[in-house]
């Protein structure tokens, strides 16, 4: 199958929409080449891409009007951090106006954010704040971890009728090439991946953590048979599989970038625990990030991060 | 500097005429006679919606029980209308002097003071009293609330809960519309207060700078909840701040209905010709408390002796019977059906049913129950 | 012993500190007296109360910038949900500035905001947001369940070196008088409580989930015996006390306001579990409210929110 | 109205001269010559420290991999300093001048292009240089990096990562000065994108309202990332804001760093004597690229060549030999003297241990590892 990295799959995916659908466009900081004033909007709109000031509640709530009234937006927070600037359009109003309004308006919106550590950009520039809006109801929550799922995801997200938050993380930015379905390629919202089979022990990635949790399986491949279940989408999300696949290897471990305290993980372990208490031999285990602003210095950076030999030793802790 | 104003340049900065509004914008054609009568009309439902609805809210509050230092905004209506409810009663002319310059698919971002933006854009006063009693006849399904009117064939894309989160949801409207290459206009209510918040600045910005067909339409009443204008507005004319932005800036007497549809028409005009947004700032009084449907103690009573004599609906009626455009008997037959519409609404209302929990409008996708 | 409201023991405990200590002051829309412009400062300097612009993200950062320069503010923020438009200054500025000048700088601040449904105020005045804040690393955070706690613990959140999120529930504020010592009175943060002792199952009542806890407990008595805990702060969170309770009883159950999905319920699940798989007998339950946004029509509202009754059935529910 | 600026006004409206500032501003009297000679040593030492730690980033980037729709901001370093750095160079002018009115105990928030705030106020150049390897002697101990450099001691109240987040971090300090009776002074630095976030307009206003002693300086450098200001900005000049929150504006010549002391000192002792804040405007521009420590490619190469010949260090070593206050070798001199020391940085930087996470500076009680 023809190769591309992780950023080139959601161009072509986004790219692919516009031509689909002509009220799709895409809206933020510093994206796209305009840079001489006179028509502005009209440099714009023949790229269908907005290049913004520096106003995320702004453009933010902008897009959730656009999309209350026959767009399609795809908004562009720079870095996950940065939501904290605009977290209002997007829980209080994108994610709520569809209830409010007695399920008349609809709110078609893909937020896309950049996310994680571990590129030293230290405490502003490291976040993954997906739990903050798993936590928040009316909003999806997507998180690929590889080029194909990102291109199928994005098309999902922005066909969806409701706000969906598209989380890219930026190492995967940097994973290289990988195969990825040319043309039409939708992977649906809510359906999880068996990314690799195994018997042992079940180990949940998250976005990045999927890349880490392939990676141990790797090494411990021989002594333990590691399955790795990716989400893909936090919400709605695939419990059953996660679930279907616990019943065969009776333990758990959830592997996040995120702060382990409030973290994905702990609602991962809440919904198999309730539905499956009985199928675990082991407490079921999160592995996540120190609970700690990301400092800047590599090696503290990386100890703060759990990096693939934690997931070696995490999976090694919860067989006991 | 800032230090410099006092509560007399807020009052007289409040104390505009028409003619500064006409002054300041191209004057618009005054409204047909019969769009007099219905502004007249709408202008009546709202203040009689409001009137009755209040009857029909139990106000009751705790904030005796702490004090200023613990005190919170803390109320509660044990009566068929709950929640908390924010009138409109005083600043009638605004809502009903824009929406005349208005056509039926522009569009209408509201604040958390919003039943008057609605009825003006021509809601059904059944299923907003319903939306207010909780029925499933509301025009939210009673998932709304008072705060949050909506109509989609209306253009009406909702009050708002948080104050200022209207302004960049109207100029989204305002992108979607030159977007998609329809004519069509919005209009962002907020007030005084929310004009503090940065939304106000991002929006306004970027509205001027993609010369998005949209006004800015600023309720200056003068408080927010129970903080005078004069303590948090570093400047006494909300108008000023267009300039920020290189967008024109008017103060317009929000008493005078001819003057509000003078300046409204002006700028929605401007906007539908391609000449961007416009900044009208509405100098107005809010007749009642805060919230609490109206119910609490209100900020400053002699203040509002003052104000009660440039009561709106007084004076538009005034001037139309001045101009023999309407008979006294005309008048109070006008206030006579606009009351019994607004008992049919009631009626329609207690008459609804509640919705249940099955009926709630989600999406059956976000595990509503995981 | 002398009794008190929910908002007079807070009123008590901000003016006792105030008297305390002169870096004390209190921030906030709508709070204070102050009607007339001249003499501003000084009317705010009076009441050490400082009256504001609508301006959440402005103030808020304000206070860290006070905080960090030898001040103690109290920053009111009048709607949990309001801290949509401001989580930056708390999340990205108070909570990492201590980390990131390399422990130099503290930011010795009191987040105040009235939380929670149940009063018919519909989507945008009924939120509980204390997960966004507890997985994010850097913050305390309190919700005191009665005027003995609100009083201690507004006087320990006053006198700590950091920052704090006093979360206090609108439903507590008409609870009514309750015993409230005078004078000296604090609770230290990190200590929990058993409000109700029991043996058969624990029951972890997070801020008003502690009162409906606890008229459950009333109504089961003599059939179940329930042990209502108070973990009155979720950072940090005294998790011994919840195991003791958990290795006494074998059950556990927890109840708040926040919706299940992504609350704080799984993390403390997640607690339990990592310690005291082996103390549970049958599957820990959470009890939130349902996954959406809060409607505001009365009989939707009380079926989207955890009922007296819920407790009693979810009780039933986990002893199976 | 917004369309009608173009590429000329900005370049126009950025083109002013030192005149212009003295003329707006009540000139302050110059300082003395050992001042004016600290001064162009600071601004030497800003320049030769940023353009070292550009030998020791080794950029890299992504953006060639994706495209203009799904590109972000992608770049790593893999030299002994990482992640995103900004650099000042061609800046130099702004915050050396505004230092120079600063007192020891004056505050400074400052943003994601620091570095050049930092060394102004006085930050000294070893653990500066540390903190951008990560080390154990770095001002932060590592844990901050480029974008966070602090100092309580010299009023450093930290850059900030987040666009806009230092200008209500600045009126806080101000506000804590005037609630403290002390008679210290606030300055933020922020840049011209910075001034279309909410924080500036509701920080601002704040400030004017309550009249605390705050200075907001907007470093105006044609450009927010890779986004020039023309196409972000609806009015060429972001002190005609000021207007809004009823605050003096001043347009600056931010190259020459004796216009900048001129106004600067004029702002702050306003400020300090109880008069309120200012917003100066200083026009510069960024002789390198974005981030990756100026590695990534330049936004407008023609346009750079043109800004060169105002290098602010060549304009002022020319002024100090035109007065005679310093001679072409005593220059020369000074420069060595500064390259030398920041050598001496890199050695001390180079030779320090990294933390180790047991030293991270936490608070105990957060429960770090739950
Ligand atoms: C973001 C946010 N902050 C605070 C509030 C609480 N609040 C509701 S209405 C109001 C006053 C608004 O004043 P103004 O904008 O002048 O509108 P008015 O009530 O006068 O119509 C406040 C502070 C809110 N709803 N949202
Ligand atoms: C809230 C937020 N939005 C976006 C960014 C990404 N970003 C970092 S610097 C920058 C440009 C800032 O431009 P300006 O304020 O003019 O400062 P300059 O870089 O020119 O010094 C942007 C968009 C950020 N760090 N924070
Ligand atoms: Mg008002
Ligand atoms: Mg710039």
């Amino acid at each position: 199958m023809r190769e591309l990295t992780y950023t080139q799959a959601i161009s072509e995916a986004i790219r692919e929409e516009m031509k689909r659908d002509d009220t799709v466009f895409q809206i933020g900081e510093d994206i796209g080449p305009v840079r001489k004033r006179p028509e502005l909007w009209n440099q714009f709109m023949k790229i269908r891409t907005w290049q913004t000031p520096i106003s995320e509640s702004g453009f933010t709530g902008l897009s959730v009007g656009a999309a209350m009234t026959g767009l399609r937006p795809i908004t562009v927070i720079m870095y996950c951090d940065f939501v904290g600037v605009c977290m209002d359009p997007i829980v209080n109003q994108a994610a709520k106006i569809h209830l409010m309004s007695g399920g008349e308006i609809k709110v078609p919106l893909v937020i896309r954010t950049p996310a994680g550590a571990g590129t030293r950009e230290g405490g502003h520039h490291s976040g993954s704040l997906e739990s903050w809006f798993v936590h928040s109801p009316g909003l999806k929550v997507v998180m690929p971890s590889d080029p194909c799922d990102a291109k199928g995801l994005m098309k999902s997200a922005i066909r969806d009728d409701g706000p969906v938050i598209y989380i890219q993380h930026r190492i995967l930015h940097g994973m290289g090439k990988r195969p990825c379905p040319e043309g039409e390629w939708v992977v649906p919202l809510g359906k999880a991946a068996v990314k690799r089979p195994g018997t042992d022990i079940t180990v949940v990635g998250v976005s990045v953590g999927v890349m880490k949790a392939l990676e141990a399986a790797e090494k411990l491949a021989g002594q333990i048979s590691v399955e790795v279940v990716d989400p893909r989408t936090l919400v709605p999300l695939d419990v059953d599989t996660i679930l279907a696949s616990v019943k065969k290897t009776g333990h758990l471990l959830v592997v996040h970038d995120a702060p382990r305290r409030g973290g994905v993980g702990a609602e991962i372990i809440r919904r198999v625990v309730e539905k499956g208490f009985g199928l675990l031999k082991k407490a079921p285990k999160v592995l996540g990030s120190v609970n700690t602003a990301m400092p800047y210095s590599p090696p503290l950076e990386d100890a703060c991060l759990p990096q693939t030999s934690d997931v070696v030793k995490a999976i090694r802790d919860v067989l006991g | 500097m800032s230090h410099q104003f006092g509560r007399r340049d807020f009052l007289r900065a409040a104390a505009v005429t028409g003619a500064a509004a006409s002054l300041a914008l191209a004057a618009a054609p005054p409204p047909p006679v019969r769009n007099l009568v219905e502004m007249l009309r709408l202008m009546r439902k709202i203040r009689h919606f409001e009137e009755v609805l209040t009857g029909l809210y139990k106000y009751e509050s705790f904030l005796s029980q702490g004090d200023i230092v613990g005190d919170m905004y803390d109320f509660a209506s044990k009566g068929i209308i709950a929640g908390a409810v924010h009138l409109y009663i005083g600043q009638e002319a605004v809502a009903v002097g824009v929406s005349a310059a208005l056509n039926p698919d522009d569009f209408v971002t509201s604040s958390h003071r919003g039943h008057g933006h609605a009825i003006a854009k021509g809601a059904a006063l059944g299923p907003m009293m319903a939306e207010l009693m909780g029925r499933k006849t509301g025009c939210s399904k009673g998932c709304g609330g008072s705060m949050h009117i909506f109509s989609k064939e209306l253009g009406l894309l909702g009050g708002n809960g948080i104050v200022g989160a209207q302004i960049p949801l109207a100029i989204g409207a305002a992108f979607s519309a030159k977007y998609r290459g329809s004519d069509q206009v919005a209009v962002a209510y907020f007030g005084e207060g929310a004009s503090n918040q940065g939304t106000f600045h991002e929006a306004l910005h970027m509205a001027a700078l993609w010369e998005l067909p949209v006004v800015f339409v600023c309720e200056n009443n003068l408080y927010a909840a129970s903080t005078a204008a004069e303590i948090t507005l570093a400047i006494p004319n909300v108008a000023e701040r267009g300039a920020g932005y290189g967008m024109p800036g008017h103060i317009v007497d929000g008493q005078d209905v001819l003057a509000v549809y003078a300046a409204a028409s002006a700028a929605v005009e401007r906007a539908r010709a391609g000449g961007g947004p416009t900044l009208l700032e509405c100098k107005t009084y809010r007749f009642t408390s805060h919230a609490g449907a109206g119910r609490g103690q209100h900020n400053n009573p002699e203040e509002l002796k003052v104000w009660l004599n440039r009561d709106p609906i007084a004076l538009f009626e005034k001037k139309l019977r001045d101009d023999g455009v309407m008979t006294a008997a005309e008048q109070e037959g006008l206030k006579q059906q606009v009351l019994a519409e607004v008992e049919e609404a009631v009626a329609f209302a207690k008459n609804s049913p509640f919705p249940t929990f099955d009926e709630m409008p989600v999406t059956p996708d976000t595990d509503l129950l995981a």
